[in-house]
């Protein structure tokens, strides 16, 4: 290597361009190798809900943005440094985005009037002054790229073309000096079957790296320093996946086998896919006519005796909503997964959301509590998913674990956590084998005095044969009911139930930051967390006292929540909806909570949440 | 089920539940509970191995009647719910018990897709061609021009033939019964509880408050009742004097007997692999007021969901040795910091 | 008439008995005589969920109450003053609800020690002194019915002691002077083609009403003056009727028609069989395969240039949720109708309850509001179905109209209104017909200034072809778009639209009562109407100061709400769920509303009112 | 479809939204909208008396290319929003377009429905065997054993045959075409359009993504496709030289015409009343890998749901005068006060 490599702390590119251009590949594989440097990292990948719009049309645009650093940072990056646009449209699609300065490397080969037409550029962007404010890199990507392949037999100029997004992920490769090896194998590996196709990625790839190399184009590249990370054993993980490990560790820990009805639905579709993967786990995955019966198949598989789960996103959720409720009349253990994304209705399927609170905690006919819980990072998803299988189990009880699309799909490095520092849930998912009934027969519909769940018996145990089922049922025996007194106490016990986990999950802690008691508290939920913490760094930066929380439990709330928002003149809830948490703080706390609310199907730039906390600031000063 | 070494001493009172049954006086839903009680000994296995599922009708209320495993789900639901138990449970024998608005009304879906897939259920569905629980609604099986509290100018639409619809689904058990043609009933639940795979048996079951009378025209009267056995000439009438014969056009035509002698009718193969005769055999009474078939239209093997799926799990564990959770998250591109 | 008749101003009798006994028929007909009279009334039939469970058992006794008055009452009463038990069971189920030296009025053949067992009495209640504080009237019912028909012909005696229900209702009729004409002109029409029954019905109730004119057992009749009611023509109506009507008035009124889309459910199917009937109206009834495709048919119809609307109860409205949200995305007039009864899950089919509001307001996914609106008394529901009508033609929108089991069967006396003073909405539904681009094209999401609503263009109107869904749609061309900034948009102007409508609905009115200013208001919503307002009427009568006031609007609330809530010191809401309205005020307003939340599937008795009221005036003073 | 005075002039142009096609390049999707643009002209009747319904999936896309009245609704839910625009709009011309996910999955509780009630619905189902907007999950219509994101070990579950399910459920119109035969899909589009009722078509369609080739064995190939022709002889092969025939047991077989005879071949009739014949004739191929049926399976006309619910109205006012709102809510037993 002989140019010179600049150290800089953090970097964002963004890889754009056709669905059919394979960028969300070239960018997974520029994220491992990132990973694999031991750089901290967010990832951010955002693609239109058809699998492919006409090709160089604006709706067709898919793109990656990766943000990595030398420490540790909570979001995918506001603006990118580097865009890298394969054609017209995804110039034009992501110019928007850029802070002036910014460098883009446009694949000079697709600027052709045809596709200007198609992205509906009037003129020639780079020929009338709009690409002014940034730094432009014209390279001949596709041309590069069937040059480099010119050896390659049995290939036609149409697939060799196919190969140019690996002509651009070698040239970023190099550009940040990332390591090749990774790659390169993971070519062979996956192209092992078809070994021209394997060469010719691997050609273009290296023709990539080679051009920044040895062009005059670049003068310098860039190092990215690893972070310092707390040690341990790390790996990059998405959302999906770790809610998948997630529920598989969870029935492992609970000594059950895990069952998953689902019907496929984006953004959740992932889990159903990764965990028909994990059968040697035992783990039995029925992908089911619709999401009624997905739930329906888990819920009968839990009063069999499995961990019963079911996932989906929004639409899906208001599907199974009436079996939800037959799920908390009969009371067995129950994991709802819902990945968000944006709504109403069929809404941005492919893009994140976090509007589904209110159907979690409100969503059935009569008087139908549950425990609700959410993630905040795509490694917290496996945790996550833990603890709504502890909860479930513990309180005989269908839980909702939310995520939603950002989570889903972007990745970060995760600590893997050591096996046996998991929950052992084996307790709480004990069957009962035994009559518990004065006279030795069975009641289904005793209480654990502590938690106040029921027994759950599973056929094939002799003795505890039971109905159960979706009308009232007497107290302790389980027998259908009418009688209106009962009735009362069922609906209070049932409330009593969920209620209860308040003081069986922790504190809320708040991090208070240094310097001089703040008066303003930020509080998060859910996929909020990394751009509301990095705002909370920005602002302390900045000079402010600002404190900072995140809910994980969003009913029922830590015990001391109520406390905890007494402490603050002001209290801002951030959340990509038009203020659920906030309204649920207001019902329980009487407390006048502030909301900053954005619906665009995008995570929070720290930049708007700095700005929001900034305005808060103004206020709580204003006040005083 | 599983194999118990002892031999079955279950009797019907074994399993009587202690709930009161609040099916109204005369209803035939207390026959077809009484011959369930009898039946369900004879195939062996322990109590506790059997689970009954409903969904919401006065049929649905069914496992509660029997002292069992059982679940009283929702509307509509009850084979989704089932499949999740004989999927994950495959040493269950899971029965459903379901009306023709739970099976074929809201629950439609749910029905073709466990016979499409061949979970292990039995699914007995109590055709009374009204909504008994609601009081007295047309239902998908009820006759056109049915007047009822929801249609009083006569119903417009078209009923289903369950038969035909469970044919077309790729059932791979099929029957009709009635609900007090006691051993007819008893050897077709029989036969349907031995069967791997999905059975579905409709009975024709008298709702005497809302749809009085609706089978009567069947029910005990051989004019009318054909009664389909495997591997016999489909005879029936007083003295089995008529038949079912086969035109050269691919059409079933009733014949008598006499006149045509028995060599020309048709021998009733419900073990066919093709569904497509027991589909005519199905359109001969598309109301019970023509002949209509009675017995096993279908009876063929095919692979169980359940085990199948079972097997790939077995499989997966036998090339692969069974899960290993740290193995699992820790993934093959990890690295320590 | 020999006897004399004391004059008394009201009057709660109750009808108990078996499911087949025909409970249900008596008491609706003794409320018919007695509207006939001009009493006021209000009635709470109370059965089982099973069609007919077996003789003489507890879960089958099917009961009827029925108040009345010489004045304007709002409950079905309290604790009856007579119960007419028709067997041991319904005196069981039943005796627990009578105050002291109340009437009960036995069938005595029906105390047969087979019958005991079966009410689960280890004793005759008649003997071991259960019955000491009240006054039993023991008649011999069903011998006395067979004696009465023994000359009618071609019954056997199975048949002649089914009459035994009219014998206990002439006898009632005797007993509270109900004139006799109208019920034996209801028996001729209703048995016309079977003149045997009839005959024997007849001479059953002229049986009892002889019985208690000619037998020592009784020394008294009674008699209960007309009500003073505001002069107009009335008529007897239960909520379903009144629902019913209504959706008819709203077609007619808007020159659209009526397209119901249901499937039958508890307590909400005799909205679907009574609009079955009026085909002469236009009126045309789906009876879809389920709730899904109820909704679905009748947003179809919507599309169509229908009035759309779908009848149905808590777990068919979860079953919709997934449609409701399109409706929303869509932007199309609808109806949702919930006839509201005990949950969660199947719940208590017969029973009333109003557990479903969060569901109304918040049970989808996404931020999907839409209007919310809950009818008061049986009558109202027929004023609230127009409401309904009038806010989704004009808004262009979905709307939940809330009802309840309570309302569904329950009787009162109704002034018909005059039809030309009811709303004309033919303006609210008018049928875009032009092109309103700029460019002369159509844009379907242009929406209207005053109302945000968006053009309603029907098939079949040349030149506004368009096309509707649930992705997400950009300002005015109601394209699909995937922009960030316009799904926040549209996010927020669906919002808008539903927010405006505060300023479309009147003001709360409050009640205050004469005499010092009160510093409690007790605040209901839905079928609590009438509890509440008799209790605070109790209140006042015992010298407490107590405001009043009732929501119709339940999203969003009246402007005024909040100006309200600060007037009062306390606010009371009962409810008959966990708090649900409650929980929505207070997130709303800030204010530390009180509840008072009892879940039995029965009404509130005026008696725990009037104690949850003391109570909360105790408080109050302490806190003085 | 109202009448018009004028000859129609509409032209595929006047049906081609301005929306860009969001398909992926090669799909087969392109070919059905091509035809089913060119088609439409052809029946006459005014632009703004189309209606295209739609549920989820690519196929579901379609409504937003025509320019027409549309609906892009939610997942399966399609011919339930359809019924409710026929039912209560006679005059229309509705459409559902679905695909194998939406309609047979999700949808097919509403799908067997509309199809009994006989609503007056083009459906087209097109049947890639595959999901192919959630990216190539296995369907209900995909091959037993087909290894797909969901079901990495094949899947386990047997598929249905979409005109088996549709016969089952009293469908009076069926067929069966293919997305780039043009000529044919013509034909049997128009012939569906044309019918009163539901018409139910499956059209196999190329999804060159996630399930490419699916049908290149039927496609094109004369040896693979059984050419359904109302009234004659069932032949199919290169020059007609095979052919179906019945045997009296009741089963279909395929024979050579030369050695059988050709008076020894079925002749077709779709219009026939009873379905048994059209039911056997879909269980040819049960995947499309024998000889494939393809064309109009049954044809048959039975009273629309639409036009009984108008008749019924009609009848109603006739008998009693429209409806006096005054007279309705003061009812019979009203007092003054
Ligand atoms: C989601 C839902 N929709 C509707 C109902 C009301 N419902 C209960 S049973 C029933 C129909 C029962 O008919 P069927 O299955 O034939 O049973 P039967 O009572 O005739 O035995 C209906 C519509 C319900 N309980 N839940
Ligand atoms: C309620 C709901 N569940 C699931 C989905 C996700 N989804 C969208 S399309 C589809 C399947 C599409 O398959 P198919 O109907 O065969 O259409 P294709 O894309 O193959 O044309 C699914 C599962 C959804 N949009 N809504
Ligand atoms: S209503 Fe009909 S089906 Fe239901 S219990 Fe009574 S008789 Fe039986
Ligand atoms: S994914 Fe398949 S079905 Fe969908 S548009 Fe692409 S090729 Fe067509
Ligand atoms: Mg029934
Ligand atoms: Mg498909």
């Amino acid at each position: 290597m002989t140019k010179t490599a600049e150290k800089v702390d953090t970097v964002t590119i963004r890889f754009a361009g056709d669905s059919g251009d394979g960028m969300q590949l070239t960018g997974t594989r520029f994220t491992s190798a990132t990973a694999a440097i031991g750089n901290d990292l967010a990832t951010l990948p955002d693609f239109p809900a058809e699998i492919r719009a006409p090709a160089g049309s604006l709706p067709g645009v898919s793109g990656f943005q990766l943000h990595f650093a030398d420490h540790d940072i909570l979001t995918p990056g506001d603006d990118p440094d580097v865009l890298v646009a394969m054609n017209p449209a995804a110039l034009k699609a992501n110019l928007g985005d850029l802070a002036p300065g910014a460098t883009v490397i446009l694949n000079a080969d697709a600027f052709t009037s045809q596709n200007l037409k198609k992205a509906r550029y009037a003129a020639d962007p780079r020929e009338d002054g709009s690409l002014e404010q940034v730094r432009v890199v014209e390279v001949p990507i596709t041309t590069l790229t069937v040059g480099a392949l010119e050896d390659v037999p049995d290939l036609n100029k149409k697939q060799k073309q196919r190969a140019k997004n690996m002509f651009a992920l070698g040239l970023m490769s190099w550009m940040y000096s990332r390591p090749t090896a990774p790659t390169l194998e993971w070519l062979r590996e996956k192209f092992a079957s078809q070994p021209t196709v394997a060469e010719a990625n691997i050609a273009a790839f290296e023709a990539g790296w080679n051009y920044g190399e040895t062009t005059e184009v670049f003068d310098h590249r860039y190092e990215v320093a690893p972070a310092q990370l707390p040690s341990g054993r790390y790996r990059q993980i998405t959302g999906n996946l770790a809610l998948s490990y997630g529920l598989v560790a969870a029935a492992d820990r609970a000594g059950l086998r895990l069952f998953l009805g689902g019907y496929p639905i984006t953004p959740a579709s992932d889990v159903l896919h990764e965990l028909a993967r994990h059968k040697s786990f035992g783990v039995q995955t029925f992908q089911a006519e619709d999401e009624i019966a997905g739930i329906g198949t888990a819920l009968g598989a839990s009063f069999a005796g499995q961990l019963g789960a079911t996932v989906t996103s929004g639409p899906g959720i208001a599907l199974k909503a009436e079996t939800i409720g037959l799920a908390i009349a009969v009371e067995l253990p129950l994991l709802v997964l819902n990945v968000q994304r944006g709504g109403p209705s069929t809404g941005l399927p492919t893009k994140t959301e976090q509007a589904d609170l209110f159907q979690a905690v409100f969503g059935r006919n009569g008087e139908a509590p549950l425990p609700v819980i959410a993630a905040a990072t795509p490694g917290d998803c496996f945790h996550t998913a833990i603890e709504g299988a502890r909860l479930a189990l513990r309180y005989r009880t269908p839980v909702i674990v939310l995520s939603d699309g950002y989570l889903a799909n972007g990745a970060e490095p995760w600590r893997v956590p050591d096996v046996d520092d998991l929950p052992d849930l084996r307790d709480d998912a004990a069957f009962t084998t035994e009559p518990n009934g004065p006279d030795g027969e069975f009641l289904p519909f005793l209480r654990d005095e502590a938690t106040l769940g029921r027994p759950w018996a599973v056929p094939g145990t002799p003795g505890l044969e039971h109905r159960i089922g979706g009308l009232e049922k007497a107290e302790g025996t389980g027998n259908i009911s009418y009688d209106p007194d009962n009735h009362h106490r069922m609906t209070e016990l049932r409330q009593a139930k969920v209620d209860r986990i308040a003081d069986d999950i922790p504190p809320l802690e708040v991090d208070e930051g240094e310097g001089p008691g703040p008066r303003l508290l930020v509080l998060g939920w859910g996929s909020t967390y990394g751009p509301v913490a990095a705002a909370v760094r920005a602002a302390r930066r900045e000079g402010h006292a600002v404190a900072h929380a995140h809910l994980r439990h969003l009913n029922p709330f830590p015990a001391n929540l109520g406390e905890v928002l007494a402490r603050y003149d002001r209290v801002l809830v951030p959340e990509m909806n038009l203020g659920q948490l906030r309204t649920l703080l207001r019902a329980r706390y009487l407390v006048d909570v502030q909301g900053y609310n954005r619906v665009r199907g995008l995570p929070f730039t720290t930049r708007e949440l700095v700005e929001a906390i900034a305005a808060q600031l103004t206020d709580v000063d204003a006040d005083r | 089920m599983s194999q118990t070494t002892e031999l079955p001493t279950l009797t019907k009172k074994d399993l009587t539940s202690d709930q009161e049954v609040r099916w109204c006086p005369g209803c035939g839903d207390y026959a077809i509970l009484s011959t369930v009680q009898s039946v369900v000994p004879e195939l062996g296995g322990p109590r506790e191995d059997l689970v009954f599922v409903s969904g919401i009708g006065c049929s649905s209320r069914f496992p509660y009647y029997m002292d069992t495993y059982g679940v009283h789900s929702i509307h509509g639901r009850a084979p989704a719910i089932a499949s999740g138990i004989s999927a994950s449970r495959p040493d269950l024998k899971v029965f459903v018990m379901t009306g023709d608005g739970d099976a074929l009304s809201i629950g439609g879906n749910h029905l073709i897709h466990a016979l499409r897939r061949n979970v292990n259920l039995t699914i007995v569905m109590f055709n009374n061609q009204i909504y008994g629980l609601t009081k007295g609604q047309y239902s998908p099986t009820s006759e056109l021009g049915k007047i009822t509290k929801s249609t009083p100018a006569g119903s417009v639409d078209h009923p289903f033939n369950p038969v035909s619809v469970a044919l077309g689904a790729e059932a791979s058990f099929v029957a009709r019964s009635i609900d007090n043609e006691r051993a007819h009933l008893s050897e077709v639940l029989r036969r349907a509880a031995e069967h791997e795979g999905t059975a579905f048996v409709e009975v024709y079951q008298n709702c005497n408050i809302f749809n009085d009378g609706a089978f009567d025209a069947v029910r005990g009267n051989k004019e009318q009742q054909i009664r389909l056995e495997h591997g016999e000439p489909i005879r029936f009438g007083a003295d089995g004097e008529r038949g079912v014969a086969l035109a050269g056009t691919g059409e079933l035509t009733l014949v008598d007997v006499a006149a045509v002698g028995e060599d020309a009718l048709l021998v009733h193969d419900a073990h066919r692999e093709d569904p497509g005769l027991a589909f005519m055999l199905s359109r001969l009474a598309h109301t019970p007021t023509g002949p209509t078939p009675i017995g096993i239209f279908r009876e063929v093997s095919r692979p169980v969901y359940g085990q199948a799926l079972q097997a790939q799990i077995d499989d997966a564990i036998a090339r692969r040795g069974p899960g290993d959770l740290a193995e699992l998250i820790t993934g093959r591109d990890s690295w320590e910091v």
